[in-house]
């Protein structure tokens, strides 16, 4: 049975039995785009597709979705499906490491993938050539999910591919690495899209934005966008799983994945600790296990 | 409108702090005596008219403007210390030099109000804009009907302009009410929310007018009042507030539907607003 | 029609970049911009659009109002308005159309912004027909044409041998003094449009501004600012003071104005925490009236050029022609 | 030779005691060292840091207590996690590793803190100014329209 099809009777089934609120899964909007969808009846769950192009990370959702009403009675917490890719699968067990939501509010419908397609989302996908990001990944079952659907393909495991590409950057020069960087942030516009992409960036009020933010001013200049990127950066250490969709969404195609990535690295050889694999906190925000007190 | 070369609308002219005042916690009285040609600017503003107050460094900000040019040309605002330049304005002194932009916005139509009764609600900080109002009935009492004044304040403490209260009272023809969510020991006046306090003093529409400024909540519900009470839209007035950042219509900001609350207000009728409230709370 | 050729074209350019600032269509490490160039050789010639609009030239996204200077009570304030004249190349008809549509709110709507009206008045637009209409592209539908040159003080469209050169303003033949031009029968190719996409009566938004479909639409939406920062026409800003270096021991700081977006978050909280378009629906659909209804009331003109930037940069596919299309189907 | 600035965040249960002491002790230390007194040195956020840097800094140097003896149990412990990290992340993006340094010093080392802060001096120094602040728009005299006495006698 297609992935689409199981996805849809699973939803259907989980819709008609009051055992979520909302499933939120892709379907296919104007110009033949995949998107983002939020289905609430059963008789709409045919609008649920699954295609090379579902390269959203729905987990970013989840925090909106969840959050109580006000008045709304602790005993009865929402509750929503989410179909899941296995890097999007690691996000939820960082959300539930660090509290937003409990495990039984979240139906994980967790796809066993292929990869996704370079440029989908917009419409310019290229039928064969993989995002980055896939090539890298040997990780093709979620490693959290309520109902699976398909079966993983076998995938050479290859734990250097996953940081290759920093190689070149860190055979640079600091002046060299400092050039190169600037000429990115240069293009930034300050639109935020990474970081309302990202299902981890999720403070109330994001704290390079605060009208009264002493650590970055509101400039859109060189100073203020580094300072962005690379506070972001810092605050998702050993929280990022590599979903690599501030990457996809920026406008102006800066590659702040290698920022992430370069910090994923620093905190798997100082820490021993990829982020989403468990749903354990990340150990630099935590203090040193054993030796406090 | 500038200190500089008169025609940019950005640029505010230099004031001297004259006057500063504790009028509650956390609300001061800022009286500012304009330099560089500013007080030709603001020779003959009106109530109701808005204007933005620099504290440098912090940025700007805007506020009603709470005194009336009859009354001399001491610019005045009441500030409550909410965010970045109101904080900062807090810490200044007598003395000290802030910027003033303006006068900005339309107007209360003093003129058309002239032979009615005035109904003047006013709900916290939200009373500053309505005192050029008072001012101005005051100044000139015989212009007026009956002026009916209600003032509302979460607690005795921060009522404003509570040294004027006397004067108000004594005017001819003019009655204060005064009422608090939470009374203090020694309050004697009424305990309450202000619709709670109108549906009591029950003011007849007949030839009135009703001028309502106070927080978006209470502005919306002292309308919903008012209606019971007979007013028509036409005859209800607010005096609104958004975030914005030129007051010249460039900045978008402060849009109410396709109305422009620094340039189509501050002060509006209910008829041109009425339906567009939902989307202001 | 006058006709130039390419070699022409490209020395007149090199000599106007001699003494004004050139800017066009650049290819900065893969991201096709409006750029100062030093020399034609940088110029991209063949393209849809680049990803921000030429707005920037105006309106930049970081602007300095005021320098501040304050020394205890004493403070002086320096006006900082911008200087230098600039010519602008490869600019589509869409882009100007846009241009247009800001001049009708920043300098035909008093009071006249200083600012920009200054960096209007020294600029130059050369215009370039586009020989096709782009996958998401829909000017045609909004009262533009891939090769309107009403807006533009120059306009350039591509031919055999070269490009078709026509004089739109005074301006225009100004800077075209000096550019040797060959007279050539014919015009200059049509181009191919696309199909129209409806545009709904401005009467047609108000009764819809309660519908379910905003907040339908929006419950995608990431509130990023993409669509507003790559429009030619979106010009919130905000406005605040930033700390400069001390000057001769005084504190120092300047009043700028930065780019802001009506989908963000925090756009209209207010310091008191109170916002009332705290909901994405709210924010998205005051978008969109902006662009259609809004606008159009406040200053008379539209606010959308049918450039198809957001719909080419949205990630979640939020895509302002189904808004176009839903509009006119649900008030027909 | 470049005097270079520096940038001490400093906890005030150690090593602020500790510059104290050395000055006390007239132990020589350079005058590059602007010192800023921290409760701990867990309060330094990477924020701070770049902040620092983005205001023209060209060294910063972060001292906390020993592991053991944080005056807060394990302010210190979270330093010790925080700061390699950053590190990493300011030098993958650019900056020489040797302008940011973290170290411990206590309230009786004196000594130590003079040498540490000689030592990093002297490290600063030798390479030269910093490029990492990015300037905003330069100030041109000729944007100024028109400069008004407008200033206030105080």
């Amino acid at each position: 049975m297609p992935y689409t099809t199981q996805i849809q009777d699973k939803a259907r089934e989980l819709l008609a039995g009051d055992q979520v609120s909302c499933v939120i899964g892709y379907e296919v909007g104007s110009r033949g785009r995949t998107r983002p969808a939020f289905i609430y009846d059963p008789d709409d769950v045919e609008r649920l597709v699954w295609n090379q192009n579902c390269t959203h990370n729905l987990t970013t959702y989840l925090q909106d979705k969840l959050r109580p009403d006000r008045g709304q009675s602790e005993e009865e917490p929402r509750r929503v499906a989410v179909v899941v890719k296995p890097c999007d699968s690691r996000a939820i067990n960082v959300m539930l490491a660090e509290n937003h939501f409990a495990r039984e509010q979240v139906h994980v419908i967790g796809v066993a993938c292929d990869g996704i397609l370079e440029g989908a989302g917009f419409g310019k996908a290229t039928e064969g050539v993989l995002q980055a990001r896939c090539e890298r990944c040997s990780e093709r079952t979620p490693v959290v999910y309520d109902t699976l659907i398909g079966e993983a393909p076998e995938v050479e495991t290859s734990d250097e591919a996953a940081f290759a590409d920093l190689a070149d950057l860190e055979a640079m020069t600091p002046s060299e690495r400092a050039e190169f960087w600037l000429s990115q942030f240069d293009r930034c516009i300050r639109c935020y899209a990474c970081r309302q992409v990202c299902p981890m960036c999720s403070c109330p009020t994001c704290l390079f934005e605060r009208d009264d933010s002493l650590w970055v001013g509101m400039r859109i200049e060189l100073n203020e966008k580094r300072t962005f990127h690379l506070g972001r950066a810092y605050h998702l250490a050993g929280r990022c799983v590599g979903c690599d969709e501030c990457e996809r969404v920026c406008p102006m195609d800066i590659p702040i994945s290698l920022l992430n990535r370069k910090l994923a690295k620093e905190i798997e050889v100082q820490f021993a600790y990829r982020a989403g694999e468990e749903p354990v906190p990340s150990p630099i925000i935590t203090i040193l296990s054993g030796e406090e007190g | 409108m500038t200190s500089l070369n008169g025609s940019n609308g950005m640029a505010p002219y230099l004031g001297k702090l004259v006057v500063v005042k504790d009028m509650a916690p956390e609300i001061k009285l800022f009286g500012v005596e304009l330099l560089n040609g500013g007080n030709a600017r603001f020779a003959d503003y009106k109530p109701g008219q808005f204007a933005f107050v620099s504290a440098f460094g912090a940025g700007e900000a805007p506020f009603g403007i709470a005194s009336s040019p009859q009354r001399g040309e001491v610019l005045e605002f009441a500030v409550q210390r909410l965010g970045s330049v109101t904080t900062e304005l807090h810490e200044m002194g007598e003395g000290d030099t802030v910027g003033v932009r303006g006068p900005l916005g339309n107007h209360f139509p003093m003129d058309a109000f002239k032979g009615k009764d005035l109904v003047v609600l006013g709900g916290g900080i939200g009373g500053a804009p309505l005192r050029p109002v008072l001012q101005t009935v005051l100044d000139n009492r015989a212009d007026y009907g009956h002026l009916t004044i209600l003032w509302a304040a979460r607690h005795p403490s921060l009522l404003i302009f509570r040294d004027e209260y006397e004067s108000w009272r004594s005017a001819p023809d003019t009655e204060l009410h005064l009422t608090v969510d939470e009374p203090d020991a020694g309050w004697e006046h009424d305990v309450g929310l202000s619709t709670t306090l109108l549906e009591k003093v029950a003011p007849s529409p007949k030839d009135a007018i009703a001028i309502t400024c106070g927080p978006p909540v209470m502005i919306y519900y002292a309308d919903k009042t008012f209606q019971a009470l007979g007013f028509t839209p036409e005859q209800s007035y607010v005096t609104l507030e958004a975030r914005m950042h030129c007051g010249i219509g460039k900045c978008g900001r402060c849009n109410l539907g396709d109305k422009l609350i620094c340039m189509d207000g501050p002060v509006f009728s209910m008829a041109e607003v009425g339906n567009l409230m939902e989307s202001f709370l | 029609m006058k006709v130039v050729s390419r070699d022409g074209l490209a020395a007149w350019l090199d000599s106007l970049a001699q003494q004004k600032t050139l800017v066009a269509p650049r290819d900065v490490d893969g991201v096709l911009l409006y750029r100062p160039v030093a020399s034609s050789a940088e110029i991209v010639w063949d393209y849809t659009r680049p990803v921000l609009s030429i707005k920037e030239a105006f309106f930049p996204a970081t602007e300095r109002l005021l320098v501040i200077e304050k020394n205890q009570q004493r403070v002086e304030l320096q006006e900082t308005l911008p200087e230098g004249e600039q010519v602008i190349v490869g600019v589509r008809p869409c882009d100007a159309r846009g241009v247009k549509a800001l001049d009708t709110l920043f300098i035909e709507t008093e009071p006249v912004d200083t600012y920009y009206a200054r960096r209007r008045a020294n600029t130059t637009l050369v215009g370039l027909a586009c020989k096709e209409m782009g996958e998401t592209c829909f000017c045609t539908s909004v009262g533009g044409a891939p090769d309107d040159p009403r807006d533009v003080d120059v306009m350039l469209a591509e031919v055999e041998g070269g490009y078709a050169v026509q004089a739109v303003t005074e301006k225009g033949e100004a800077l075209l003094a000096g550019l040797a031009l060959q007279d050539v029968p014919g015009e200059p190719p049509k181009p191919v449009l696309n199909e129209p996409v409806p545009l709904p009566e401005t009467e047609a938004w108000p009764p819809h501004f309660d519908d379910q479909f905003w907040e339908d639409m929006a419950e995608r939406c990431l509130s990023c600012r993409i669509c507003a920062y790559v429009c030619p026409t979106c010009r919130c800003f905000d406005v605040r003071d930033e700390a400069l270096p001390a000057h001769n021991g005084h504190n120092r700081y300047e009043r700028i104005r930065c780019w802001d977006s009506c989908t963000g978050e925090v756009y209209r909280r207010i310091a008191g925490g109170h916002n009332p378009r705290a909901d994405k629906g709210q924010r998205l659909r005051n978008r969109f009236f902006c662009k259609f209804y809004y606008y159009p009331q406040q200053v008379g003109s539209a606010a959308c050029t049918g450039c198809g930037r957001c719909i080419d940069s949205c990630p979640v596919n939020i895509d302002i022609t189904e808004v176009m299309h839903h509009l006119a189907e649900v008030s027909r | 030779m470049y005097e270079p600035k520096i940038i001490g965040f400093l906890c005030r249960w150690c090593s602020y005691t500790g510059a104290d002491l050395a000055g006390t002790s007239r132990l020589k230390s350079p005058w590059n060292l602007r010192a800023v007194r921290v409760p701990c040195s867990g309060r330094v956020s990477p924020e701070l840091i770049m902040r620092a840097f983005d205001e023209g800094a060209d060294g910063v140097l972060v001292l906390g207590c020993h592991i053991g003896e944080c005056h807060y149990d394990n302010g210190n412990h979270r330093t010790a996690k925080r700061m390699p990290v950053l590190h990493a992340l300011m030098e993958f993006a650019g900056l020489e590793p040797e302008r940011l340094r973290l170290d411990w010093v206590s309230a009786s080392e004196g000594q130590r803190f003079a040498q540490i802060a000689t030592e990093f001096t002297e490290t600063v120094q030798a390479l030269g100014p910093c490029k990492w602040q990015q300037n905003g728009l330069p100030i041109h005299t000729a944007e100024v329209m028109e400069v008004p006495d407008a200033g206030v006698g105080g």
